[in-house]
């Protein structure tokens, strides 16, 4: 058990995966779902980082992460805008208020 | 380019039809700016609504440090009364002193001998000086320049110790009393007076090239806080704020009181930038305008000093003045010009020693009863500039 | 071995953090949990030899996405409007499904054969580089086409809504 | 009537202070051994950053360990502490700094003895030997070879040197003295910013605190806060607020993990050093944020927004000024950023070519924004947010914002110094001191104080935290907008715009050309113009002081 | 004499709003009845005749014992006198109102002279006067929940106020004098 192996990463990364779906669900402050978001996308670089170093041993996961990285952050600065018009429409970020075609 | 963007910086928050463009969008937050507040100085609260930084209307409450001097007024004679007016204008003493006393001389008919008049507006100018020389220092602080506020209370120990020479106190003198000042002036008090305009000339000349012609300061203060001529007008803004405003107004030249028809000196006012040396982007009435202006005056009130130091005769200086002076009923209102502004006494007798009314107008009073007008759709670091530059005393304001 | 104490410590902070994201009322406590979590997945990257990618973690992730996501919590929740409370019926839903889910990934992982720890990787920042800008050099300028759309999206979002005024504050 | 009743019972018929921080000093100084322990398990034998973090922590947290409990007994007997600081502190205080600047630097040499013993033991033993020796062997080694005269001397210095083959004990001694030399950095910064305002305005700043010059100042001011009472606001987010300072704190200290002194000190030598260290200079943030966050106070709010807003914009046209020596240098190692630098004055980044210069320029003014230090210290502005993000703090927290930002000051301006202006290097050429390079230990040690070496690197790195204070007490602050506007319309095109020209100079002007060499003569001289331009206006405002100040100050106030 | 010219324009324009004037005292006053001071107010503003653009002082006296408070307000006509030049005062008078002490009030001139606002709501609170249509009619000087107009010659002196308990009423009587 001392060895650290590629289970032992896996694990943590579903427990990653599993927390952010359940944030995600759960949660009706706007902001949190994407918190839980940023989870989900966590758990699948460490994936890749995981497979690429434990797997293959070439750098293309790294490579991967580095992407996943990059379109997380494009998609939080996406969401943070949206979510900052729609507390100007609704004056409320809970996310079942949100329930008009009609901003 | 830079000139257009950030000399009309509210171009970035508003746009031509006023629509708000800020991009700190929150919900609008009311903030207590004061009563404890570093750049309200003393006890001025502003309410304040704001929008993030945006600061969309700022309401001024007053009263903190009300202390009820007129009714004060009433039970006092004016002998003692001096003292309170000490407290009016904590900074500029002598002047307040000065004052009321010329407003319960025009009462009774006293006249004061020569000496004394000179050793009275000797005083005066000197504690607009060190009046100036404060707001100058805090207006830099409230601007975040913390240097030039040393340099100016520097400059100010020289003009206090002279003051605690000539009458021992050094912010609350009650010197200038009614038929003239208490004492005669001390030995070698005018050499050293002489000294210290010789130091302090050169002085104001650094103080522009530390502060006034900064570039940030100029960004910060030009263009914040406008008044214009006809509003500074209907709003009965005196002193440095009217002057500021492109209003050549002084009482020291326009309606001549005591000895100053004898001395020539100009009435400083805003000019519009890019004349003579004036930063391009300051408009006529700006915070910069305000603050340029008491700069402008301590040169001017140096120039008195000299005029001074030349005529000053020798004599008398206090005319005999009963030791309980019976006020005829008559009333008599009074302003003199105040390093804030135009300082007025309506002064009520009914025969006896005790006025039966004494009011105070005070400056400071009137120059921020603008303040809510001006400080509107500024960002919150404005207000400190917008207050600053007006420079009121709260013991003047709330009396 | 002392690897693999590195290993558990981190991995409880992030596992932690993540258990911390879901039980938090409180938005901003979120925010930490998740600091928390992105910290701790950086520093096991540190572990697996990742450095690049660990240093871009933390400036990307903690220093820039974090930090945008609390400054929006700033400008959107004001006062206590920062809680919802979930309804049941939500949680259990959430729960059943994130449970099911996690049963069944770890029924499958344990059930695959993985491969044993093979070679450390040679992945240097210059190695990374030129992997960079030969073969995912399409999908790298992708990338970059991508955050300038959402630049300019996020521009066009956070400008305010015609014909609102705020207050009377402006009026006279 | 309640109201005052109840507050006078609060204030006056509270603990003694003085017992309550005992307590909690020593349940803290606890706290940090436990930590200590755990960590210095976990980093036994890591290789890498991860080790490299835990061992930090671990020797840092032994120190604060060691440092609380000082404290608590500092505390308990502040009186006597009191005068006997005021008397031999001095002599001690130049001492931890003489030290803390060998501090790393000595052991480096040793830990070079150490190998280079290991080598030789292990060529006279035939077959080659793996690391750890015993301790018999390193002495029979000194014993024999080195002509060791007494055996006792010879365990000693056996089992000592024993000790310094394990990286844990390295580790722990580097860490050690970066958590010493840190704490040092930002009370000296307190101690200097104070002297250097004081003569900026005419005044003497502190003079009273330890006899010379009120060098023991941040000193009391440290103990004074430590004491203080750690109010907490009913109203605040109680987990939150106790933790942002700490999240300030950490990343400050951490900086200096990375940043290399000298060649030969470095307590990790990273391959991205650079990102580390931009890394760590954007976590600082969130601690500002979350600090303004917790108070609850719309004041601190503010701050934090400002914060917020100027470090993510400030932090673009900063790491674009990096990429600026890293494209022409080729790496992102801190060492071999510095190691270019070698040959004197004109080989500084700086000077090399004007886009550089540039670079520096913006680099500089970057820092500034993301230190928080005037002009742009909005998010502290005391006349506009009454303290800011830090207005709820008080006592041992306040002061862990103030150590962060003096340590970040410190730690942006080794930065500046290590990409642009000649690292470790003295503006002498390397080569003169050559010789010296491979002699004995003394005259290492020698060429390590006259042409490469941790004095230097600190000396520059202090003359840029000068140059900020200089700033400070002299500008203004500038509003919100123009801070954006200044960042958004001028320093990011001109950033983009070097290192664009940057890259082309790359490309096309040979760093070999005539060309180049005339842009780098150019540069070299006006750096060294600027340079002799501040020291004539030193001497000129010192000879004619009397006409510049005026007569009447020179003879009022001492200072002046 | 500026004050008599005043008072023959205003005779003209307003038959019977001059009561009485003090033409050639230290104080050179008009006496002017209540009723339509607004109006004479904007005569005296915008009128070329008059113009008092400047606003210097709202002061109220407690006539006691007669059942009367008088406001005096001070008025000043500034014009420029050419570039460069400081400006003239073409003319200053002083006008008084007579307001019945006990709810009494006079139309607020806030919006003729925007200077007015905080010299009648100080009138307002120290001595009790009402302005009608004054844009924000509250005490400025005295807490909102402060009671009676201290400026007031019978007013009575508050023992304690919100619990806090202030000391006995300071005596009235003539002090002597240094």
């Amino acid at each position: 058990m001392l060895s650290i192996g590629l289970v032992h990463y896996l694990t943590l990364s579903t427990l990653l995966l599993c927390c952010g779906l359940y944030v995600m669900t759960i949660k009706r402050n706007a902001i949190g779902i994407l918190i839980g978001a940023e989870l989900v996308i966590n758990a699948a670089a460490v994936n890749f980082v995981v497979f690429s170093r434990y797997g293959a041993g070439s750098a293309d996961g790294q490579v991967a992460a580095l992407f996943v990285i990059v379109l997380a952050a494009a998609e939080a600065a996406m969401a943070i805008a949206i979510f900052v018009n729609y507390y100007r429409v609704l004056a409320t970020i809970d996310a079942d208020a949100g329930d008009m075609l009609k901003g | 380019m830079q000139e257009r963007v950030y000399h009309s910086y509210p171009d970035l928050l508003l746009d031509a039809e006023g629509e708000d463009l800020a991009d700190l969008r929150t919900e609008e937050m009311l903030i207590n700016m004061g009563p404890q507040h570093p750049s309200t100085h003393g006890v001025l609260r502003l309410v304040l609504r704001t929008d993030g930084e945006l600061v969309l209307e700022a309401v001024p409450h007053i009263g903190y440090l009300h202390r009820c001097a007129e009714k004060i007024g009433e039970n006092l004679a004016p002998y003692q009364f001096i003292p309170i007016t000490d407290r009016l204008d904590y900074l500029a003493a002598m002047n307040n002193n000065y004052a009321f006393s010329m407003a319960v001389e025009q009462l009774c008919g006293i006249e004061v001998p020569e000496r004394g008049r000179y050793v009275r507006v000797i005083m005066s100018e000197l504690n607009r000086i060190a009046s100036h020389l404060v707001s100058f220092g805090s207006y830099a602080l409230d601007l975040g320049a913390f240097t030039p506020f040393l340099y100016g209370f520097r400059e100010r120990e020289y003009i206090l110790d002279l003051f605690e020479s000539a009458c021992g106190a050094r912010l609350t003198y009650s010197y200038i009393t009614i038929g003239g000042p208490a004492l005669d002036l001390p030995e070698g008090f005018l050499e050293n007076l002489q000294q210290f305009l010789d130091y302090f000339e050169p002085k104001i000349d650094e103080y522009n090239q530390l502060l006034s012609y900064n570039h940030i300061f100029v960004r910060r203060t030009a263009g914040v806080g406008v008044i214009s001529p006809e509003d500074a007008i209907a709003w009965g803004l005196t002193g440095p704020c009217l002057r500021g405003s492109g209003v050549r107004w002084d009482l020291r030249k326009c309606m001549p009181y005591d000895i100053y028809d004898r001395f020539e000196f100009e009435i400083p006012v805003g000019v519009p930038g890019g004349s003579d040396g004036i930063p391009r982007a300051v408009v006529v009435g700006d915070s910069w305008c305000r603050y340029f202006v008491r700069i402008a005056e301590m040169k001017q009130s140096a120039r008195i000093l000299r005029q001074c130091l030349e005529q000053i005769p020798d004599g008398p200086v206090r005319a005999k003045v009963p030791r309980v002076l019976k006020l005829p009923s008559k009333e008599v209102y009074f302003e003199a010009e105040n390093p804030r502004g135009q300082l007025g006494f309506l002064v009520v007798g009914d025969g006896s020693p005790i006025p039966r009314r004494v009011k105070i107008r005070g400056p400071s009073f009137c120059n921020l009863s603008i303040a809510s007008q001006i400080c509107r759709n500024v960002l919150v670091a404005d207000i400190a500039a917008i207050i600053g530059s007006i420079d009121v005393v709260m013991g003047e304001v709330d009396r | 071995m002392s690897e693999a104490a590195m290993f558990y410590v981190f991995a409880a902070v992030a596992a932690g953090g993540a258990v911390g994201c879901v039980i938090a009322v409180s938005i901003v406590r979120m925010a930490l949990c998740l600091l928390a979590t992105l910290g701790a997945v950086a520093l096991l990257y540190f572990l697996l030899g990742a450095d690049f990618l660990g240093a871009i973690q933390l400036i990307v992730y903690a220093g820039g996405t974090l930090v945008v996501i609390v400054f929006g919590i700033m400008l959107t929740s004001q006062g206590s409007a920062a809680r919802f409370l979930p309804r049941r019926g939500e949680v259990v839903a959430g729960l059943l499904v994130s449970a099911g889910l996690l049963a069944g990934l770890t029924a499958i992982m344990l059930r695959t054969e993985w491969p044993q720890a093979g070679a450390a990787s040679e992945a240097s920042v210059l190695h990374l580089g030129s992997r960079l800008l030969s073969t995912y050099l399409v999908p790298f300028e992708l990338a970059s086409v991508v955050l300038l759309a959402v630049m300019v999206g996020a521009a066009y979002l956070a400008r305010p809504l015609a014909g609102r005024r705020t207050g009377s504050g402006h009026e006279g | 009537m309640s109201t005052p009743d109840s507050c006078d019972r609060r204030v006056f018929q509270a603990e003694d202070r003085a017992t309550r921080a005992v307590r909690g000093f020593t349940l803290l100084g606890a706290i940090f051994v436990l930590v200590c322990a755990i960590l210095a398990f976990g980093a036994t034998r890591v290789s890498g950053v991860a080790g490299l973090l835990a061992g930090l922590l671990a020797a840092g947290a032994g120190g604060l360990a060691g440092a609380s409990l000082l404290i608590a007994l500092a505390v308990r007997f502040r009186e006597p502490l009191g005068r006997l600081l005021a008397r031999v502190a001095f002599p001690i205080f130049m001492v931890a700094v003489v030290a803390t600047v060998f501090f790393a630097w000595v052991p480096a040499l040793l830990y070079e003895e150490v190998d280079r013993l290991a080598g030789s033991v292990s060529t006279a033993s035939g077959e080659p030997r793996q690391m750890p020796l015993g301790v018999a062997e390193i002495r029979s080694y000194l014993l024999g070879s080195c002509g060791v005269g007494s055996a006792w001397v010879a365990t000693l210095v056996a089992s000592l040197l024993w000790l310094l083959q394990f990286g844990l004990v390295r580790d722990l001694i580097t860490v050690t003295g970066i958590v010493v030399f840190v704490s040092l950095v930002a009370m000296f910064g307190i101690w200097w910013e104070r002297k250097v305002a004081g003569r900026i305005q005419s005044r003497l700043g502190p003079m009273r605190v330890g006899g010379w010059h009120g060098w023991a100042q941040s000193l009391a001011d440290g103990l004074k806060l430590l004491q203080k009472e750690d109010i907490f606001l009913s109203g605040a987010d109680r987990p939150l607020f106790y933790l942002a300072p700490y999240v300030a704190f950490v990343p400050a200290l951490s900086l200096f993990s990375v940043l290399p002194f000298s060649a030969a000190w470095v307590c990790r030598d990273l391959e991205i050093g650079l990102i580390f260290i931009l890394a760590l200079l954007a976590l600082g943030v969130l601690g500002v944020l979350l600090a303004g966050w917790s108070s609850n106070n719309k004041w601190s709010l503010l701050g934090s927004m400002r914060e917020a807003c100027q470090m993510i914009s400030y932090e673009i046209p900063l790491g674009f000024s990096l990429l600026v020596p890293v494209m022409s240098v080729g790496s992102l190692r801190l060492t071999t950023l510095g190691e270019v630098q070698a040959n004197g004055f004109t080989s500084w980044v700086a000077f090399a070519s004007p886009f550089t210069l540039a670079a520096a320029v913006i680099f500089f003014i970057g820092t500034l924004a993301s230190c928080k230090r005037a002009p742009f210290d909005l998010p502290e502005a005391e006349s506009e947010l009454v303290a800011g993000y830090h207005t709820e703090y008080s006592g041992f927290r306040w002061a862990l914002f103030f150590f962060a930002e003096y340590a970040e000051m410190f730690a942006v301006g080794a930065l500046a110094t290590i990409l642009f202006f000649g690292a470790w290097y003295s503006p002498l050429p390397a080569a003169w001191g050559a010789a010296w390079e491979r002699g004995p230990i003394w005259q290492r040690a020698l060429h390590g104080i006259l042409f490469s070496g941790p004095l230097w690197l600190i000396g520059k790195s202090l003359f840029f935290v000068y140059l900020q204070m200089w700033l400070r007490w002299t500008l203004p602050r500038v509003r919100l907008d123009q801070v954006m506007f200044a960042c958004v319309q001028v320093l990011l095109p001109l950033a983009l715009m070097v290192l664009a020209g940057n890259s082309f100079w790359q490309l096309w002007v040979l760093p070999q050309s005539g060309l180049a060499r005339l842009a780098n003569l150019v540069c070299a001289v006006l750096g060294a113009l600027v340079l002799v331009a501040m020291l004539a206006i030193i001497v000129y405002a010192r000879v004619n002081r009397r006409r510049l100040v005026g007569s009447l100050v020179v003879e009022h106030l001492p200072g002046a | 004499m500026v004050a008599a010219k005043i008072a023959g324009v205003l005779r003209a324009q307003f038959p019977g709003l001059v009561l009485a004037s003090d033409i050639d005292g230290l104080h050179p006053s008009l006496t002017l009845s209540p009723e339509n001071w607004k109006e004479a107010a904007a005569f005296l503003r915008h009128d070329p005749r008059a113009g008092f653009n400047f606003l210097r002082c709202i002061s109220s006296l407690d006539l006691y014992p007669e059942p009367f408070i008088e406001l005096v307000y001070d008025l000043m006509a500034l014009e420029p006198a050419g570039p460069g030049e400081p400006w003239r005062c073409a003319a200053t008078v002083a006008i008084r109102l007579r307001v019945p002490r006990d709810g009494g009030s006079v139309p607020s001139v806030a919006d003729i002279w925007p200077a007015a606002e905080w010299h009648e709501r100080e009138a307002f609170d120290l001595m009790g006067v009402k302005f009608e249509g004054h844009p924000d009619h509250r005490r400025i000087l005295c807490p909102d929940d402060w009671i009676g107009h201290p400026l007031r010659k019978d007013y009575q002196y508050p023992t304690e106020y919100d619990g806090i308990p202030a000391g006995p009423a300071p005596k009235t009587s003539v002090p002597e004098t240094p």
